[in-house]
């Protein structure tokens, strides 16, 4: 367990490491930094500074290192479509907004797919599981931008039963978190499907009901159990997902979270927001990455007693 | 595993009627849809446009489609520069079969040959790429495409760089675990002891059998690619404007919702069509081809 | 079994005599797959008395598992169906309980042991936890506070060395020959009258093997439960059982007592058989090769099941399915489907 | 030893270091899988290694194969040391050693064609016509039983005792010295291992081919071979020919497993010996004689402290134990 865990906090060090990297990289892809990091009207002083605070006239490899050190220490520097204002407290600002959102969908995407992923799969082949399949392949299919836009018309300028955009009450949370999480409803329902299907099929199964175990216990205590730690594994990418889908979504339904913010700096041009928004978003993930895998470890003995 | 000593060859009717009930066996629905919205207007797009998909009347803006009352020459409405809508969306079918063609293709290569790789030799290779998929798989690619939009601007050729820089990952990851198998089966030993080289150990026996592998995945990725491509260009992040890329037609409909809904809904209905009927061809083939293809 | 028979088993015993516990009569289980109809068990009788073992013997694809799990309502869902027959315990056809009472029986009356240890545990709860979930569901009015020294017994029991410290441990920790002793200590947990053992020991080695049949054996001796071993092999049901019915293609083609079977071998399949499998104790200069395949799933049978691989076999034997006849060694209990034993001379002698 | 050896294997030994983390201090232990054995298989004969599971046989036959690398020790097939050829001796060495494998279901790529599963040792090798290989495939299926028209078929349309014999095919084709097979008959249904196994009997003979035989049943081995050596963790305790072997096992592990066995009547009496416990793990081996702590016959100390050499106790019947100790002389204490 314990190798287990040192190895998974390696990997999230390393992760993180490439993920500046990459964002580094990508602000010099244009030869020169400051014209990406400094607005086209920055005046001379400004630029020194600039210059100074990121290290542009040294070497490369210097720079990344000023470059971590920046980071590490949060300082992406000054917002350039809000003089005067700090990159990474402007997301601070915001990310609250964003977590709120994602856990909503998070929770009805749990709350939706693991009784139809329960169900499809002890029923097989019923209507449910038809239904259920039917449901994933929309799911996967529709495109959260334009899906989010469809319901404003139909469920806000329409029927008028709920607020087309913005943050408040319950009510403004519905539809956002309701697009974001399909998607995964989707995908987790058909995972907890197959690892079901697989776990029903077992030996240890077939033991317990020869043992006499009534049908119900065999599904939600010995299957569901281990089909579990199954989908687990996916809560990583599918927290990278809910990131994705936060990002369009605000921007559809004006929620005023992180995403909002970095499609705003970007198309301003506002390059440390924009880096420090992403960086920040990498260190969300990784971080419920590593939550995950200590979940995993925790829930499957065969690791735990590595 | 049953005993198949009977020949499926043998009784196979052969000649037209066999034919014709494998044809009744595909997909039909989604293999007409995929047609129809995406492979037969982005080939004809010139001759079954209506109208020029960049230049708009601004005379006509917002007009509703025909059949809601609309002029009759725009079938399916204009949007805010008065530009006919089914015209762009047939050109848009273009930039859709372009982004996910050449990220597939290059990401798909990139990732087979990587993965066979990882799967065959193991050891470092192997720790290697796999650790790379991780960290690609972990960072969400529209964040990359946001840091270099903000960096260099929205591009063609920076949307499909960064669909491949994910798609490698996913068949990386996929082939490796195949090879992995295969590598280890009795009749990679048995060419190893008969003398074959490396390479056609891995041309040979390990890839014709991922073959099946990688059209399901391949299948399965397009629809991917287009509602990500879809994404970033609503973004403002993915195809450049005045393009008529479908995500961007979305985003210009998004503020005209209330007065002009069809400027969002067609481009999006086209996205969704397509992307359906993908995953519906993909299903179906991962059902027939490779029953045991999880979750991708 | 057709009517025809020549004898009639379930009315004569054996001395001293002994309680028929168990008694399947023409029992069918059909699996109606999307691509054919399957007729893996297709009319099979036998009985088991107290304390005695019974082999079933049958290659793969015989239908001797599935018999197994039909006795239990355990046929693989959803294409398996049992279509017909009776399985009578204690005075009682257990095809006509509901599934509440078929739970009650299984585990408490009738247990079984499954083929592959190492995964006929579930890997995420300790040993302790199954074994304590074996006593609960049966209900056999523990109390809660004894419940943790009666599994230590139990572990004690199937030769676990230090079973205190092995009730924390989870399955993926224990060697697949302890890991068989666990299972085998759920089997009998509840003091069940038939245990079912699916050839519990193919995975194991050989010494591991000893072992472990050396422990049935003690058992078998303390308890006086009735054991039905399911097999592939003639030479455990040599060193194990009592009685054997050998199987091919979903009917038991031939049954009787041990011996009776080993030394006058009276289907033609069961004779090839025993002289192709090769022998520890002498040199054996050439093995019959019995020629052609077992009957593939879903093959449409007609006639004996043997005919087109048997030597003896005319065209009677393709057309028509042969009754029961008296087995060769005299010995009442001993039957065989044979057209041949028609003649009670006939000697087979394969070449 | 009767005849001249086709391949011969000395003191042959594979290491595996495994390393363990425990609060960042590491520790590397050695897995003994197979530990300094030697043997030779004769011309046209069959020697069968005998063993459990994890006694290092399948390791063995995989070091002969050279898919893996000694730690130390040479295989000799002829005068060519397998680990030491490259080029044109390598591509030799190839095209003499063959190999069936247990598994006919995986053992044969699903994709290929029956003529491109048997005709690979020859076109991987270069160095046949088209035609010479179109009919060496003919000749090879055609012994194995299979007609021509089976060669354009896939795997998936046989039964698991003919793709033994394709298996059995495509190791013939390039005129091998030595096949290995591992546990040939192990994962076929029963009425179908007879046919199988004296199917390999009668090519043995009518290519005079050499056969390893990596096998768990001892009636198996006694049935196919000309020699038996028993092997337990890593080394070989007792090597006889396969008569004088079951006749008069010698050492205590040979005579457990054959009370083990399975009877073929069941008025077969046997000796009781059941051994207790399971075989120790091969990170960290017994003392000693490895077999001492199942041991129902140790005799002492000696056991638990110094390997027993192995040694001719008879004519050609060679063991490894305490019981039977050197007569007379030769001095150089025992050896790992």
């Amino acid at each position: 367990m314990l190798r287990y865990l040192t190895k998974r906090v390696g990997q999230t060090i390393f992760t993180l490491f490439a993920v500046t990297l990459i964002v580094f990289s990508l602000g010099r892809l244009t030869g020169d930094p400051a014209t990406v990091l400094m607005p086209v009207e920055a005046r001379q002083e400004d630029r020194a500074r600039i210059m100074q605070h990121w290290g542009l006239d040294q070497p490369l490899h210097i720079q990344y290192v000023r470059y971590i050190g920046n980071v590490l220490r949060g300082e992406f520097g000054e917002s350039l479509q809000w003089p005067g204002r700090d990159a990474l407290e402007l997301v601070l600002l915001r990310i609250g907004n964003t977590l709120e959102l994602g856990l909503a969908a998070l929770l009805f995407a749990v709350a939706v797919a693991v009784p139809i992923g329960v169900f499809s799969a002890v029923y097989k082949n019923s209507f449910i599981d038809h239904a259920g399949k039917f449901i994933a392949l929309l799911g996967q299919s529709l495109p959260h931008f334009w899906i989010g836009i469809v319901f404003i018309w139909i469920f806000a300028v329409n029927l008028r039963w709920l607020p087309t955009s913005g943050r408040g009450t319950w009510a403004h949370l519905i539809m956002p978190a309701v697009v974001i999480g399909w998607f995964q409803v989707a995908a987790l329902m058909r995972l907890i499907r197959s690892a079901m299907l697989e776990a029903l099929d077992s030996e240890y199964i077939k033991l317990a009901r020869l043992k006499g175990v009534r049908e119900r216990v065999v599904i939600w205590k010995h299957a569901l159990r281990n089909a579990a730690i199954v989908p687990l594994t996916y809560f990583g990418i599918m927290i990278a997902y809910l990131v994705v889908g936060s990002i369009t979504t605000e921007v559809v339904f004006s929620w005023p979270g992180v995403g909002l913010l970095v499609v705003n700096a970007v198309t301003a041009r506002d390059f440390p927001v924009v880096q420090a928004v992403t960086i920040v978003f990498a260190f969300v993930i990784v971080l419920a990455n590593l939550i995950v895998d200590v979940l995993y470890g925790v829930l499957d003995p065969r690791i735990r007693f590595e | 595993m049953p005993d198949a000593s009977v020949s499926a060859v043998d009784g196979a009717p052969t000649g037209a009627a066999a034919w014709w009930r494998r044809v009744r066996e595909l997909p039909l629905l989604p293999i007409a849809i995929i047609l129809v919205v995406l492979v037969i207007p982005a080939i004809f797009a010139e001759s079954l446009a209506p109208h020029n998909p960049y230049s708009g009347n601004l005379r006509a803006r917002l007009q509703p489609p025909a059949f809601l009352g609309g002029p009759s020459e725009f079938w399916l409405g204009t949007d805010h520069q008065g530009r006919d809508m089914l015209s762009r969306i047939i050109f848009g079918s273009r930039i859709a079969i372009a982004v996910a063609g050449a990220g597939i293709l290059i990401g798909g290569f990139i990732g087979t040959a990587l993965g066979l790789m990882a799967g065959y030799f193991r050891g470092v290779t192997e720790t290697v790429v796999t650790r790379l998929v991780d960290v690609t798989l972990s960072i969400p690619a529209i964040l990359v495409a946001l840091v270099v939009a903000a960096a260099i601007g929205a591009r063609f050729s920076a949307v499909v760089a960064i669909v491949a820089l994910v798609l490698w990952a996913v068949y990386a990851r996929q082939v490796r675990a195949e090879s992995l198998k295969w590598a280890q089966s009795d009749f990679v030993a048995r060419a190893r002891v008969a003398g074959a080289s490396h390479f056609r150990i891995i041309v040979r026996h390990i890839l014709p059998n991922i073959a099946n592998t990688l059209i399901v995945l391949s299948t399965l990725q397009v629809g991917f690619v287009i509602v990500f491509e879809g994404s970033l260009s609503f973004l403002g992040v993915g195809i450049p404007r005045p393009n008529p890329a479908w995500g961007l037609m979305v985003a210009d409909g998004r503020i005209h919702v209330v007065s002009a809904w069809w400027i969002a809904f067609f481009p999006g209905l086209a996205i969704m069509l397509t992307v359906l009927s993908f995953n519906m061809l993909g299903d179906w083939l991962r059902d027939r081809l490779d029953p045991k293809l999880t979750q991708v | 079994m057709p009517t025809t028979a020549a004898v009639q088993p379930h009315s004569r015993d054996r001395d001293p005599p002994a309680e028929v516990i168990l008694d399947v009569k023409d029992l069918r289980t059909y699996l109606f797959t999307k691509r054919a109809l399957v007729k893996a068990v297709d009319g099979v009788s036998f009985y088991l008395r107290r304390g005695e073992t019974l082999g079933i013997v049958g290659e793969s694809g015989s239908g001797k598992s599935i018999t197994a799990l039909s006795l239990l309502r355990m046929e693989p869902k959803p294409a398996g169906r049992i279509v017909a027959g009776e399985v009578w315990f204690q005075g009682e056809d257990l095809l006509r309980k509901s599934p509440a009472e078929m739970r009650r029986i299984r585990g408490r009356r009738i247990s079984m042991i499954l083929q592959d240890p190492q995964t006929s545990l579930n890997p995420v709860f300790t040993i302790g936890n199954q074994l304590t979930e074996a006593f609960t569901t049966a209900r056999q009015g523990i109390s809660r506070a004894r419940l943790p020294q009666v599994v230590v017994e139990v572990l004690r029991k199937v030769n676990i060395a230090d079973p205190e410290r092995r009730v924390s441990t989870y399955p993926h920790q224990l060697s697949g020959g302890m890991k068989q002793r666990v299972v085998g200590a759920i089997a009998i947990s509840c003091s069940p009258d038939i245990v079912i053992a699916d050839e519990p020991t193919t995975s194991l080695d050989l010494t591991i093997q000893a072992q472990y049949l050396r422990l049935i054996r003690q058992l078998q001796e303390t308890s006086g439960v009735g054991i039905i071993f399911i097999t592939h092999d003639f030479g455990i049901v040599a060193k194990m059982c009592d009685r054997v019915a050998v199987m091919y293609a979903g009917k038991i083609v031939e049954h009787g007592p041990v011996r009776a079977i080993f030394n006058h071998p009276s289907h033609p399949y069961t004779q090839a058989l025993i002289h192709s499998v090769p022998k520890l104790e002498e040199r054996t200069e050439r093995l019959y090769s019995i020629p052609g395949q077992p009957p593939a799933p879903g093959e449409a049978l007609v006639g004996c099941r043997f005919a087109k691989r048997c030597e003896f076999a005319d065209d009677r034997c393709r057309q028509e399915y042969p009754p029961v006849f008296a087995g060769r060694s005299g010995h009442q209990e001993h039957t065989a489907d044979c057209w041949r034993l028609e003649d009670p001379t006939w000697r087979p002698s394969l070449r | 030893m009767a005849t001249k050896p086709s391949l011969s294997v000395e003191r042959l030994s594979r290491h595996f270091p495994v390393t363990t983390r425990r609060w960042f201090k590491t520790t590397t232990a050695v897995v003994k899988a197979v530990d300094g054995i030697s043997f030779t298989v004769g011309e046209g004969e069959t020697l069968a290694l005998v063993g459990e599971s994890g006694c290092g046989k399948t390791t063995t036959a995989r070091l002969i194969l050279a898919l893996d690398r000694p730690t130390s020790g040479v295989i000799m097939l002829g005068d060519t040391n397998v680990h030491d050829v490259t080029g044109d001796d390598y591509r030799r060495y190839r095209e003499q050693v063959q190999a069936v494998f247990q598994d006919p279901w995986s053992s044969l790529n699903p994709r290929m064609r029956v003529r491109e599963i048997v005709s690979e040792p020859l076109v991987v090798n270069r160095k046949r016509s088209r035609r010479e290989i179109g009919e060496r495939v003919a000749e090879v299926l055609a012994a194995v039983g299979l007609n021509p028209s089976h060669a354009d078929r896939f795997p998936h349309e046989f039964s698991g005792g003919q793709r033994q014999r394709i298996a059995l095919a495509s190791a013939l084709s390039s005129d091998p010295k030595l096949i290995i097979l591992d546990e040939p008959v192990s994962s076929l249904d029963v009425s179908i291992r007879a046919q199988t196994m004296n199917l390999f009997r009668d090519l043995q003979q009518q290519f005079n081919v050499s056969y390893l035989l990596i096998v768990h049943d001892l009636a198996v081995a006694r049935y196919m071979s000309d020699e038996v050596a028993v092997m337990y963790l890593g080394k070989i305790v007792e090597q006889a020919r396969t008569e004088a072997l079951f006749h008069d096992p010698l050492h205590p592990y040979t005579k457990a497993l054959f009370a083990a066995a399975l009877p073929g009547h069941p008025d077969v009496q046997r000796e009781e010996i059941i051994l207790e416990g399971e075989v120790p793990s091969p990170i960290d081996p017994p003392a000693g004689c490895p077999f001492h702590p199942r041991c129902p016959l140790k005799i002492g100390e000696i056991c638990e402290t110094v390997v027993p050499q192995f040694r001719p106790e008879r004519e050609g019947h060679w063991v490894a134990c305490h019981l039977y100790p050197e007569e007379t002389s030769a001095p150089g204490a025992a050896e790992a």
